[in-house]
């Protein structure tokens, strides 16, 4: 708490808003995918949302993060429009980008979202690149790569991170820690088995925090964000957190014990451990959170009814966007 | 001979090599999966696309190894398993992930033999699922045969059904060059009459599988049940076309292609990637020079737009050349004719 | 107007631009060098290639950037420097080394702005060395401008002389696309006549370097020099030919060598990089298309074998395409027409 | 010493033999390239030789290693053939690899050589893949990637650090830290500073050690195999070292303050200090070290001038060695 000031009523609800805004975009995906009426193959980030929403209330338009294939969260918590989200997860023509990207590839450059990328350590050295641009222009802007354990193995995100501490780079690497890549556990493919202390080796503070404490992941990122400031280049968050649905919708997850989902939905759920402490400190009310639940409820509504009412593309954009001028 | 689908044959050629060759052994991400999970069940995955199912619980963690996600290691490990005796199939699960492994499949495996001085062979197979149509979007529905086809040392396999897919598969285990195989995502499902007993494709032979005289129509992966189609709807008004699918892109057997268009005079080449340095160039220009006397008409190529391929399934579908596209370029073929 | 070196031109293309505009940055191995030697000298490099020489002393550090040996943190932080607004150089030296990076070039920057719905440019320069000559062996010897010009999404430029290479670069440099910039080693040294001032090279207007009435030659990069040995060399026997270096290979002018072969109506393509998926095999597909019915002769490419780039200078002279393959290759589109 | 016996008196010879050869032809390259007779350019080994043969003289034919683009060294002291080599250096047809790979692509995979690479950090994931057959025969083979301080900080080079820990594969990674990579200096271009430190991060045991000590180096090799014995998996040493040359032949090396390498020559050279050791210990006669010195000067100008005299490849050459059949 010392290095972040104590948060304002509102500026708590707006995180709140946040967390509860993606776990109903995501529950309610995996309600409508079901169905069958949503193309392509969608992975869920419902469990997660305390570390987009506490890293991204650290930041401003002007800041910058790149996402992965798990990105609903990441945009929501950056401000993308969560209708022009759902219109672009059902491929259609206003979707944020207009249909042609889908779940995988949201962006909106001009809140500072450089892209959820289907490409696992896509990101990482994207993001030493914009924070290059934010080193040179001196105005104090940061840079954030969000990752998975499993991207961690990815040889780009090694070069990313040398590279940031040679450069002194702001920019924050935040590592989902979930436990799985795909249908595989972080205990294997982790020789270490300790992201935090791999970054340590590349010259970087590393802190490993329990992601789904939304106060302890805004409180790591501000600690984050003040050295960037101070020009003392990269950290890296480890946060510890699950993921409350399969890798992909449709998952069978037979590696996970049977009761892992349901005990994790106890003890690692977000929203109810926000919930218990801003009652227990009384620095919210109950009944505005409750509120809150339902605008999200009605909002999430209504993005899958204007998307499903939402044109699809034409022909004509068949051809559009590869070039400005060609 | 029984029905398979193109996921099983495949699955039953792997099941087949590593029980008749100890030095074959299958990597890759989640070829088997569940390692370090908390159910403690092993093959919990058996591949994305469960083409390697089963090879865990027969053969073993020490010949099928479930990688952490590090293509340039896993295809970088399989050279160098390679170069020291063993026959490793490494699986790149979608092949829009060649973009961090290049180096291993063209400069490293493609090379060895040559920068070498023939001295050593490096028998890799590396597997890659492609493809449009899923809905799966720019990065994860590509055709990139071309740019590998392009690659001196490699060979490059294509297969368009359940059938050729495992004999190839056994053929490029057992080939002492470096392989490169493309499973077509939309084709898994597709069933096809398999032969029980292991048997092998060979390389360089392409399949004819329509014959007729006037237009020769060439295709690959899904575009050949697509080019059939389109055919097949051809002949009730005279129409009648060869359809060759070479099956393996390198080594390519031109020598069909050159001699159905002697016959026929024209050419349909029907290709899933963009237009650019494509496969379909390729054939194009091969028989621009050596067909050149027999050609009565351009030649046609089908191809998607020079363009990424699009999530939406409105546009995936304008994207990928379908029946109609194939059958509007045969009539064109014959109508320049008048 | 004064006689540069290829490499002096593109040098001071890249000093002009930096001057001109401050977003204008460069990155990349060595550009500078120097960093953390025991000299405590910067600048002890200036590129391996000498091309970026004297912008680090003029223009400073945070824009003239020294990184570790890690290519797909290079590109790619070219790519979230441009994102952020940025027009970042990056150097990625040999053009072999795609290998290491190429997800960054053709998955992200390529694809950027088409996943993204039109909503973001990322202008983005990547220069890289091309080329055989230098027995410099089958890893740092390549010339791979198929394998992007084939990436929808990227323009690909290959200048073959000083005067172009510069204009070329400040118009890269000034285009809101991804642009590939390859150079080719043996160009370096070459001098011709380059204007002081900054001037731009448009892209997709290919340069008619001779004009002539018999076959159309198309080169790119060393192999214009070349050209233009062998197709002055056929003058005093009466054969004259259009020379046309298409100068970016996407977009390509391939108007101007389709008006070109509706003159000549015979075609020779000469290429530096292997057969299979070629650029030689793109122009030769476009103009058997468009062009067929202005066709006498087979079209003829003239390219490399398909073998990767030898070390030894016996052999590396045999690879690539000199002036007397080339003059073998225009008689033999004239020989045929009798 | 604990861990290695007592060299033999003959086995000390063969490992002088060993460096004095390499350092022989490194400096008669060093020569010949001056007078512009040799073709492309060449990445010279020359002080560096300790390590090379400190390591291989722990191996046996059966061993693998993989090299780099300064790769002599690691040839000669992995039991390639110097006319073969040197005649592969000038282009020849009988050149180890008929002239057609050159001095960045010496390979002999007979000797368990599994080829110099011309592309940093291409190295190290065939060597993990050679260690995956060795672990898979269960016969105590052991697979070696030689790379230096910049190739550390190529993506391939982490992964295959990971991958060898998650697999226990018997793989050792020797890290050349001769300060540089190309005109950069390493206090520069990683970030920790620390290459063995970042090997740790990845989760397996380093030892820095004074690579122009041949004892040194031998004896911590000695560690790392019986480690790889004994199925505990990879190792990475990071060996101090200088090039006495610049990073390719015709560097004026303008990185390095002018008596640098002098300062050196004196103080690390592996050569030297060999002699003096066994000198001082008295485990191998001078006379013998002397007799060694004349027999390399003798092989290495018979290699110059049957490498002079060698005939060049023939145009049927340029279409063979592409594939076994095709
Ligand atoms: C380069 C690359 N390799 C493999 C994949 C396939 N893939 C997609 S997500 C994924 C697992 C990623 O795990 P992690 O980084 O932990 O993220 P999580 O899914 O847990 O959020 C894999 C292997 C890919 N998309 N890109
Ligand atoms: C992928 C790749 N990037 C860059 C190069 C160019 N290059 C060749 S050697 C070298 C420096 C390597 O330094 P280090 O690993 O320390 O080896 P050293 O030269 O010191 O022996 C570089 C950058 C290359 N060959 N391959
Ligand atoms: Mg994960
Ligand atoms: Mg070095």
């Amino acid at each position: 708490m010392t290095d972040a000031p104590a948060l304002s009523p509102q500026r708590l609800r707006h995180a709140y808003r946040q967390m509860r805004l993606i776990r109903e975009f995501e529950e309610r995906l995996h309600v409508e995918i079901a169905t069958g009426e949503i193309p392509g193959f969608t992975h869920l980030y419902a469990g997660q949302e305390a570390v987009a929403v506490g890293v991204c209330e650290q930041l401003g338009d002007g800041d910058y993060i790149v996402s992965t294939h798990r990105g609903h969260g990441h945009c929501i918590a950056k401000g993308c429009d969560v209708l022009g989200m759902m219109k672009e997860i059902y491929g259609r023509r206003d979707g944020l980008c207009k249909g042609k990207g889908g779940s995988m590839h949201i962006a909106d450059t001009s809140k500072g979202m450089l892209g959820a990328n289907a490409i696992v350590g896509g990101g990482p050295p994207i993001a030493v690149g914009a924070a290059i641009a934010c080193k040179i222009r001196g105005n104090r802007q940061v840079s954030v790569a969000f990752g998975g354990d499993g991207s961690a193995n990815q040889g780009t995100v090694f070069e990313a991170m040398n590279m940031a501490v040679v450069l002194k780079a702001p920019v924050i690497f935040v590592m989902e820690n979930n436990g799985y890549s795909e249908h595989t556990g972080a205990a294997y493919a982790i020789g270490s088995c300790d992201l935090a202390g791999r970054a340590r080796g590349f010259g970087m503070p590393a802190e490993c925090i329990d992601g789904a404490d939304f106060f302890a992941v805004y409180e790591a990122m501000g600690r984050a964000v003040a050295r960037a400031h101070r020009g003392e280049g990269p950290t890296t968050l480890e946060a510890a957190i699950t993921r409350f649905y399969g890798h992909f919708e449709g998952d069978p997850q037979n590696y996970r014990a049977k009761d892992e989902v349901a005990r994790h939905r106890r003890t690692m759920d977000c929203l109810q451990r926000f919930r218990a402490r801003v009652e227990a400190d009384g620095s919210v009310a109950i009944a505005d959170l409750d509120a809150i639940d339902a605008e999200a409820t009605d909002l999430i509504d209504r993005a899958v009814r204007e998307a499903r009412a939402a044109p699809a593309p034409v022909e004509a954009d068949l051809y559009t966007d590869v070039y400005i001028q060609y | 001979m029984s029905q398979l689908s193109m996921r099983d044959a495949l699955n039953q050629a792997l099941h087949q090599e590593m029980a008749r060759d100890e030095r074959v052994i299958v990597l890759g991400e989640d070829v088997s999966g569940g390692a370090g999970g908390s159910s403690g069940e092993r093959e919990a995955s058996g591949g994305i696309f469960g083409v390697t199912k089963g090879l865990l619980p027969r053969f073993g963690d020490q010949r099928v190894i479930d990688t952490p996600i590090s293509e340039s290691a896993i295809i970088g490990a399989a050279a160098g398993a390679a170069l020291a005796g063993l026959r490793p199939v490494a699986e790149l699960m979608f092949a829009d992930f060649v973009g961090v492994c290049l180096d291993q499949i063209y400069n490293q495996i493609a090379k060895f033999r040559y920068m070498f001085g023939g001295r050593s062979t490096c028998p890799v197979v590396i597997r890659m699922a492609m493809g449009a149509g899923m809905n799966m979007g720019p990065q994860h529905s590509q055709s990139i045969y071309a740019m590998l086809t392009a690659v001196p040392g490699l060979k490059v396999v294509v297969p368009s059904n359940a059938r050729d897919a495992k004999g190839l598969l056994i053929e490029a285990i057992r080939d002492d060059d470096p392989v490169v195989f493309f499973e077509h995502k939309a084709l898994y499902p597709r069933k096809g009459e398999v032969p029980e007993e292991p048997y092998t494709v060979p390389f360089g032979e392409a399949g004819l599988l329509r014959e007729g005289e006037h237009v020769t129509v060439v295709a690959l992966a899904r575009m050949v049940p697509f080019a059939e189609k389109a055919i097949d709807a051809l002949v009730k008004e005279g129409i009648t076309c060869d359809l060759i699918d070479p099956r393996t892109t390198s080594p390519l057997d031109i020598d069909t292609i050159l001699e159905s268009v002697e016959g026929t005079g024209r050419l349909v080449i029907v290709d899933e990637s963009p237009p650019r340095c494509s496969f379909a160039a390729d054939v194009a220009s091969m028989v621009a020079e050596k067909a050149f006397g027999a050609l009565k008409r351009p030649i046609i190529q089908v191809t998607p737009p020079h363009t990424p391929v699009p999530f939406a399934p409105a546009l995936e579908r304008l994207y990928v050349p379908g029946p109609p596209r194939i059958e509007a370029a045969i009539r064109q073929a014959m109508a320049r004719a008048t």
